[in-house]
């Protein structure tokens, strides 16, 4: 039905606008059938060092199906940006060793701080300098600051992913202002540009809001890994995630004080005419 | 020797090579990715590789992330 | 997928949680073809009287298929009990001639003022009595004060639905909290009891807000009608009663000030373990 | 004589059944409900039902509505 | 400083807009130095059956200083009109006895639920209109439902009084936009009608935030009663009364998406001009 | 009342938490009973070149006792880090030259765009980093990202001024949420680092609601400047900065959903006991 | 005879007037109002208000309340 | 000679010290601070300051700001 909708980042396109993380569930199975549930095309991926004793032997990878997803690693964990640049370069290199066309593209996370996982600004875009030069693809997690939003842009990020509220938090779309700020900034004159909030999101309206104030798509993880049912709750924010964009074009009435009948007032009976 | 695997120390008996070190570790060398003193070795170079004293090794595979 | 759970109202049982208005449509194809987009089986009629000069010779109800909707009549425009009784009973009258199942039920509006369009809680009451007593199925269009709700339920009304906001207004739930008294109050040792979320709807969001607070439905009109597109509108707004009743039943994250990680915080490079 | 229709005065000439004003108003029956005098007649007594001076008379319908 | 904007109900004036309840108070000496600090002209009171039995001997009567307060009586605990208006009886004969002329007016509280304390608004609008035939100046305790309070003010209430939330929540104005419609309809075409937020205030934004939107007082106990340094709350409610009364009529700046500089745009140094 | 709560910011010391504007006043007379009645100590003002023909004569310095006001020149208008240095030491030099200890401080601002006026993270870092050094006492005004403001107290920020909502938005604190975390960061273990709610400040609610989250004062210009009665705002932002502070201290009680009965729920008549 | 007071029954030796029963009770009345069988009673006819058996009185007074 | 004055273009003949600038123009020297081809110029020195072709000067002073 959108098919002259899909979302497009970089050489990337991808008909679903919900982008899913994989961490967090209780078990690889429970993963793989919530990220069907949910309909993503593009999931998360962490970088971290191999166990080196007692390894389960399973992988992650074999639970999502290569033909099925896009894989984007991040650079989760990272505090500063020399960290950044290396953990994308891993997951580069792992990428393409799995021939998974992920390789190309890294959602850049450069954090400040371990309570609140808010985004370093400098250091991001410093790590972005370096990995755009490089010919990554990236996506870059920041805050909802406007104006390092633009910086990221300027500087080259193929997309702008600004925090809802704290990764985790479920507080959904703290400030609805500064997302607009941000959308239409960066969107002037360049409508196609693509914003998606990333972090926060707790249930499904969270999702739905993102969506109507005009983002181009929505990444979460914990909002479903961590729901008691992470299925029911996949399938909750995909719905919400295209009913979020229909509801967006479609126009919605503007906001009054007070009322306007939905039934005519004219032809009640009982009245002389 | 000694050297570093993602940041403990290791005894290994030399001449070692990286292809041969992930054997010992039972790591598939297509699911992992390795830092030599912070420079990525290609997967194609891990058989020629040789391991040296103090040798700093990253090797890194995928994981559930957001 | 929710066969077991569709949603009962007195003898009425609806698979969609959505009901929709037939008012304010630019036409009534447009009306026809916004309905099948909601997904709704249940939609409101108003009652008034016939306009006895040039009349188009169109009515709405070549546009609605028996066989697909139930006919809810409302009261709308009444301003007293009287009123608003004569009103139901001409409606009954009208669905039985018609041989439409709806004629057993009625969505009563008794309002206090041109407008505020909100519901006077002593006449509704009021017409309820009688009604009830005449055997109708009443559906209750009220404020949100939680006791006026109470009393509605006390005195038989099959399904107390209270205003989120305005009729027309777009503002959505504008007091969750009272929502949220109104659903446990009356659903204490009476889990099915039906809280429907009645007017002010504007966007897909705002029903899934009063989804995920645990209404058991949402009856919108404008917020289809009077949107630019409103087939889109009501796709969305299908999806969203969808998104929100998911949510609800799937166990949302609790909400916290600050971050938890989704990405594991160990096996970071570069760290001496 | 002087009945009113829907708030209206109208002057028709008896005898008058309601069956009969309906068809003067080209109004479909099964599509209408009537209140004469505040009381509801049913449709099958439309034939039956003479209309009289001052009759009040309230012939409605269903239109779109929320 | 206000002198010419004293507040007025039925034969009642107050310089000060801030109605303070009496309960719950650890002590009555902290009970009278919270008082003073609030600086308020009228104080609530409950009537209650005299314990029989070891009775302390010590009435907060001896610490409220008759020529420093108006006393107003309250109905509070009833939960039908018939105990509200004995009730209302009984308090006007006990200041009568005490030749206080709180004894003409009474607080009208008819509370529907002993879990919310919601009013009942059928049972308050009965007991109002028996309390106002017999002479009674009748401030009413309402929801923030508009119809209800139009209804009592119609039938006589001196003064309508809206819950900002449930007593004691200390959620403040839950519903800022049902407050304003209250004042709007009231208030047409008789702007001196008194309308005091009465309960849910937790801290003095709360006061603040009710008069700003025009309300012409509040009234509360628990949030100065309940907090850690009654003494100190109330010197903030004072502040916040007046400070909201003093917003309210200096006519505040629109809300803007955008910034306007405050600061000059031109002469900025580095400029070619 | 308040003398051992006096705000300290580096070896600046002042009784009122309010600071004041000077700028967009119809007359200087009017700004200064606008200053007068606010109660404030510290004035920001702007450094601009000289007009240098038909100039007026009338300076504002001939309104701003300096025996009643300490001056805080500000970078505002300055869109780059040499600008925001340049401003500064021309406005020491300033000060320097009327012996005004305002000389030893500046409100540093290096905006990021016209159209918000937001801060640019960066260039606000850099500009700090060479004032420092160069003896200043540097005000940083900046968004409320919590790690940049972490960033510049590092930096050696002797105050930090997150911005509540955009310069003359009087929208208020739009993410009190943030400003919480800004607050728990920068003072855990550190409890009189000072951070002052700057900019957005609509009305007297906005100031006690920034008080109340723990800010050490609050800063604003167009709020009381733009009022339709500047004097009364100012009066009112006054009383509204006091009533936030006292009721930060005071102790506010929970916001819960359901009620708490202020009055005793024993005693009423016609219980059987 | 037993009378109520306040919900309570008691046991009082007749004649007792409301007057008494208040001293009895040691409550100042200026500081109480009385309801006897639902109807108030001056505080002027405390005195010459005599109790009778299967009485039913409210004693109330004034306390801490919002 | 040709110098600029706050961004504008101004004709002046040499010898041409700031402080008599300043005169010239009828600004307080107490109330602006001077910026000299991007140097602060202290007050002190505004007589001994003798201006030369292409000079930049920057000449402000407080206004009203937030």
């Amino acid at each position: 039905m959108m098919a002259h909708d899909v979302l497009r980042i970089g050489d990337f396109e991808m008909a679903s606008r919900l982008l899913v993380g994989t961490g967090k569930y209780a078990t690889f199975e429970l993963m793989r059938e919530a990220l069907a549930a949910s309909g993503c095309q593009v999931v998360t991926v962490a970088v971290r060092r191999e166990r080196l004793t007692d390894t389960s032997g399973r992988s992650i990878l074999d639970f999502l199906d290569p033909a099925k997803y896009i894989l984007l690693p991040n650079t989760a964990g990272c505090f500063n940006a020399d960290d950044a640049i290396r953990t994308a370069r891993l997951g580069r290199e792992l990428l393409e060793g799995l021939g998974n066309r992920g390789s190309a593209w890294v959602k850049l996370e450069v954090l400040g701080d371990k309570k609140t996982l808010l985004p370093d600004p400098v250091g991001t875009l410093e790590a972005l300098k370096v990995l755009k030069a490089e010919g990554f693809t990236v996506l870059c997690y920041t805050s909802d600051d406007p104006i390092m939003a633009m910086r990221l842009k300027e500087a080259g990020a193929a997309a702008v992913m600004p925090a809802g509220s704290p990764i985790g938090s479920g507080q959904g779309v703290l400030n609805p202002w500064s997302i607009r700020i941000i959308l239409e900034q960066l969107k002037a004159g360049d409508e196609s540009y693509p914003i998606i909030v990333d972090a926060g999101v707790g249930t499904a309206s969270d999702v739905a809001i993102a969506m109507e104030l005009g983002a181009d798509g929505v990444l979460l993880n914990t909002g479903i890994a961590g729901a008691a049912d992470p299925v029911r709750m996949a399938h909750a924010m995909r719905l919400a995630t295209e009913a979020g964009y229909l509801a967006r074009r479609a126009g919605r009435i503007p906001r009054k004080l007070y009322a306007t009948a939905s039934s005519p007032i004219e032809g009640v009976i009982g009245v002389k005419e | 020797m000694q050297i570093h695997v993602n940041g403990q120390p290791r005894q290994e008996s030399d001449p070692l090579s990286l292809a041969a070190l992930l054997e010992r570790l039972s790591l598939e060398s297509r699911r992992v990715a390795v830092e030599l003193n912070r420079q990525i070795v290609p997967r194609a170079r891990y058989g020629s590789t040789q391991l040296a004293e103090g040798d700093q090794l990253e090797i890194v595979t995928l994981v559930g992330g957001g």
